[in-house]
């Protein structure tokens, strides 16, 4: 089992914030070629769960991945190359922000079609228990994955082969600007899930240290066979559900739930936890990190129109 | 049809929908974000004040579903028009649509009808990558009992959304995000414009330019970029794919003798494909070559983007090849408002 | 509220069983132009639920749905010419076994892929509740439909919007061969349901009454507002998944198993209930009826081909 | 490959599978029904009782996720195949097929391969109707990123299934009910038929025949009942649909100059028009022409049903006419046996 690292977790946390805020600066400019969908506020989820993982731990996410890829420690500076369409990208510009991945870290892929890569992570827990691998899939989901029928064919597969698999739904209330309560009668995502006999449990917490714990204990369950869990991480998405803006013009959630959550800002409560200096170190190392990965963006090239058609297949 | 208003696309399609549901008590709009303040680019916008929930609501996602729930109601006596925000959505409603909406009819001879329409965007703007930019019209020209309608302009936005609304069978209106803007004078009052008519939209003697959706606007580009060199390209939008008029295409590749169809999607076994083989199986001596969607998946970014869509240059210069021309002629730079303004989010 | 009438119980349960009988007994003369899934052992709950509705009520039924469309007092002549393949069949030969469809009886539609005629079921329930109109929707599947995503989104749908629909699982324990056990964890339908919001029952009745008053509790409940309900009602398949044969060859359930439904046979109890006389002038009376209807069929011919593209469009 | 040995297509099918198992640890079988005592038709039977329950086993009825899990697993690096009873079916799969399987390469810029093969059986028999007797290769042709093939003899049944397992791509691999009683010479070992070349099964001068699955048998038929009237058709059987080897079609189109396709399902947007558009571009002076099943969902009485396919009959009768044969000829009855003696029930 291990330990929370709080430095660990402020810098993971730092690193994702300062990302997110820095492509909200650059957008107007034109160069981040993608539609990006901002974790800003979701953090805590992210941060929390890659800290109870391991290097042969295997992720699978969705369109608001920038989060799940930066706290699994992916390269930072391929990702920034990949919003900004260069061939330095992790996918030479073919995947932009909705289809990250990068295998050097585990970070297996991320579909913009909501649910979609859901099997495809139990796909990949079955082959870890046939090949007697060791690694637990992570499948990172949000609310309105669960309205899906492909969600519930999928875990009622991982519960009937009792997959080595967590699925972590990040449960931010909203599909677009759906609230849950529209989409489903009841409050109901784990007992649904507990339903089809997945362990399931609701993480409250606005701390990433919850987020820790939970994924810690589950993760380790897993690992001792415990069968797939799901854990539903409430949280809050404080921009746009896609862009770099603000969506309080449309009103479709108080500014009061909103303001809640940002006060609650847990980014805060961990830097109230380290010591000063560790403090301006970290901001400083990651400030010239994102830095050098914007110049490293900006100095590659934009791949040849001759390889549009390459890697179609193999 | 004397009152006409200059308004987009956009617009069209709304004022088609708003009134039909005026006129038709039994015709509601559901889908994702119907009723968000957005209203699918207006075209559904506020309907749920007007109408009530029960006739514009939001759903939860579950295309599936959805669909069948659609069809049901259709059965029930209703007329429902469901609008998807992707047409690669449509990909996890195959079922419904293939193997229900297009057989009940015919499995209950003829008793049962389906009046479902299916709204579906083609998602292309910018970035939109592999999953969010596909075209599958031609999945449903494949499939008898489904009928497909692509409208290019306003005027034909309004017409096809309510011929498509009072229509008794299941119709498939393809829409593209880069046309919404697209202004044209549109009648005030409800009319419908008819099934299985394509238009010639501009008349020309050396080469046809057939398009679907939004490549018709690139068909009309190249057209004028082509006149400048003394090329006069006839420009036909089929308007409805299924039905399709073939006559009207037949009969312009008899007079130009050149066809080029440029699809708004993969050419393997798609419209241009149906169209050129129709034409090399009814008319002689004809040269055909089609053009589309390169054969790959969509890249997200916009150099590789750029190249992957057909293009008013690349028709232009393709026909101009067609015609005899010299194949390193290259068009002035064509302007293209809709695509070069476009700023995002998403 | 109905009250269970054994006559009428019986009649149609021995209409259901003698038609699929004679279905066996014709079988290897070809003269049945299709593929027929029988319900022979499944008749208890058609019969039950049927005699709970009411005319205005609305049925959608699957492939397995002969006991469904008999119950319903559908065309008997018409069904059988429908399974001859000729012009008099309820849908000229076109639809066959597997795609009955009688309006005259509120009879919708069946279809032969699994699940895929529940979301029609939901639709026209929102229909119903859209023009106010009386009836109930009874949406029949069987317990394999609920492996599908669809079923889930559907049933979903239809308890968020609270609508009048009684869904009537035909728990046999098997997706042709395959046990409920290889297809998920636990036996857990009623609960999955219950955790979507759906007010759900098990009926393990062997008795066509059991269902009856299931079905007639639900039915009323509906009527008043309950929103929707599922029935999850026990019962055994004794023949074969498909044809008119047997299937114990195949080894796939225990003959105990199925010998003690045969030995249940509710059929046999509801004669018991009436007195002779009257079990003989139904008996007689039904066994002509379907003399009559295999004659009919016999007499009608065959569409002619210049049919095959007909009322593809209407 | 000197070990013939004369099987059927089933038992090729079986064979090839069973062998690239025992080859290769990473395969294993899934799908409805595959471990139980049927096999689908054989092909799998009692594979889990020689390669275990892992490799070899039932699935709930969830074809969505059941394909994503294939997609999942390949990642993982197994090389799954997914057995389908009805190709039906796959319109339950569209979504992960064709926007995960064919792109996940494509959007990695190659890290990512999706070893899948789908296995596909087109239903007919008798009685099948409209939900259970459909053709999609089309469908998968359409599409960048996945391949198909549809091979009609035991010998390319086997060695078109080892290909597509080895395969990186994923690969549609079509299967038609009434050729698993074909019998036909095969390699006892392992071999593998290459994709994109297709095969001229009789060689011919006056017509070009192109069937795809099943209805290249009605070509053959057809063919031997033209050759007794005098006519020389040539047989072309494509096997690999995607990619698929234009360059033997049109070499034979250009010998013959007259070329029918007879599809294996419905005919706008299908193989047969690309085919015919295919050549329509690249060839001059053809006389062209299609068939396939009617444009309608398939009826289920019999009459209708035969009315429905193409057949050895109406096949022999399209190539004599475009051969310049008296319209009103018809061949003698040809005996079918696979479907004759098919009994059901279902
Ligand atoms: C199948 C499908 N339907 C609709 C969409 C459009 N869409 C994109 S994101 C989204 C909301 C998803 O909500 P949730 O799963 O809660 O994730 P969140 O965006 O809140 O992180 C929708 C409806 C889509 N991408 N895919
Ligand atoms: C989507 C789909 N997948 C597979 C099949 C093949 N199939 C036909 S019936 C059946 C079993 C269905 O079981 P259940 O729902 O329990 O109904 P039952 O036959 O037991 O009445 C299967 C797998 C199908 N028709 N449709
Ligand atoms: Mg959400
Ligand atoms: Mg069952």
């Amino acid at each position: 089992m291990k330990k929370f690292d709080v430095k660990k977790a402020y810098s993971l946390f730092y690193l994702i914030r300062k990302s997110e805020e820095k492509i909200i600066e650059l957008y107007d400019t034109d160069k981040i070629k993608s539609p990006v969908h901002l974790s800003i506020g979701q953090e805590p989820v992210a941060v929390g769960v890659s800290l109870a993982l391991d290097k042969k731990d295997i992720i699978f996410s969705n369109y608001r991945g920038h989060a799940h890829y930066l706290a699994r420690e992916g390269n930072l500076k391929e990702m920034w190359a990949e919003l900004y369409g260069k061939v330095a990208g992790s996918s030479r510009g073919k995947a932009g922000s909705m289809h990250l991945s990068d295998w050097s870290v585990n970070f297996m892929t991320t579909s913009a079609i909501v649910a979609t890569a859901v099997p495809e992570a139990v796909g990949y827990a079955y082959s870890q228990k046939y090949q007697n691998n060791e690694g637990v899939v992570i499948c990172y989901h949000g609310d309105g994955a669960v309205d899906e029928g492909v969600y519930w064919e999928s875990i009622n597969f991982a519960s009937l082969h009792q997959l080595p698999i967590l699925f972590v739904c990040e449960n931010n209330k909203y599909a677009i600007y759906t609230h849950q309560d529209k989409r489903m009668l009841g409050d109901s995502i784990v007992s649904r899930a507990n339903s089809f006999g997945l362990k399931s449990f609701r993480v409250d917490g606005i701390r990433t240290e919850d987020f820790f714990n939970a994924a810690n204990d589950s993760i380790n369950n897993i690992k001792n066979n415990s069968g797939p869990i799901l854990l539903e991480c409430m949280t809050s998405r404080w921009r746009d559900h896609v862009g770099p803006g603000e969506d309080r013009h449309i009103n479709f959630r108080s500014d009061k739930e909103l303001n809640d959550a940002i006060t609650n800002d847990d980014l805060k409560n961990l830097e109230s936890l380290i010591n000063k200096e560790d403090v301006v170190t970290i901001q400083k190392d990651i400030d010239s990190q994102i830095n050098d990965a914007i110049k490293y963006s900006e100095d590659s090239s934009f791949p040849g129109t001759k390889e549009i058609t390459d890697n179609v297949y193999g | 049809m004397d009152n006409l208003k200059e308004i987009n696309y956009g617009e069209a399609i709304y004022e088609g929908c708003y009134q039909e549901m005026e006129n038709d008590d039994s015709v509601f709009v559901y889908g994702l974000g119907v009723d968000d303040t957005k209203g699918h680019y207006g075209t559904s916008k506020d309907l749920h004040k007007v109408f009530g929930a029960k006739r514009n609501f939001d759903i939860p996602l579950s295309e599936d579903a959805m669909t069948g729930i659609g069809i049901g109601a259709a059965l029930g006596g209703l007329k429902p028009i469901y609008v998807h925000q992707r047409m690669d959505f449509l990909l996890l409603c195959m079922n419904q649509l293939v193997n229900m909406a297009a057989k009940l009819r015919y499995m209950s001879s003829g008793v049962h009808s389906v009046p479902l329409v299916v709204r579906a965007a083609i998602g292309r703007s910018w970035g939109q990558g592999a999953q969010h930019s596909q075209a599958f019209h031609s999945y449903f020209m494949h499939v008898p009992g489904i009928k497909v309608v692509a409208p290019t302009t306003p005027h034909d936005a309004k017409g096809c959304l309510i011929a498509s609304i009072r229509d008794k069978n299941p119709v498939i209106f393809v829409e593209h995000r880069m046309l919404y803007s697209n202004v044209g004078y549109v009648p005030e009052e409800l009319y419908e414009v008819e099934f299985g008519k394509g238009r010639v939209l501009i008349e020309g003697t050396d080469i046809t330019l057939v398009g679907v959706s939004y490549t018709v606007t690139d068909c009309i580009r190249a057209s004028l970029a082509l006149k400048e060199i003394g090329i006069s390209a006839e420009v036909i939008d089929p308007v409805s794919l299924s039905p399709i008029d073939y006559e009207l295409i037949r009969k312009s590749a008899n007079k130009t003798k050149k066809v080029l169809v440029v699809d708004n999607g993969w050419l393997t076994c798609g419209f241009a494909a149906e169209v050129i083989a129709d034409l090399g199986i009814n008319c002689k001596d004809l040269d055909l070559d089609r053009m589309g969607y390169l054969e790959s998946p969509c890249p997200t970014t916009r150099v590789l983007e750029d190249g992957f869509y057909p293009s008013p240059e690349s028709v232009a210069i393709k026909a101009n090849t067609m015609c005899g021309g010299d194949s390193n002629w290259k068009p002035e730079n064509i302007s293209r408002k809709e695509i070069n303004s476009f700023k995002g989010p998403f």
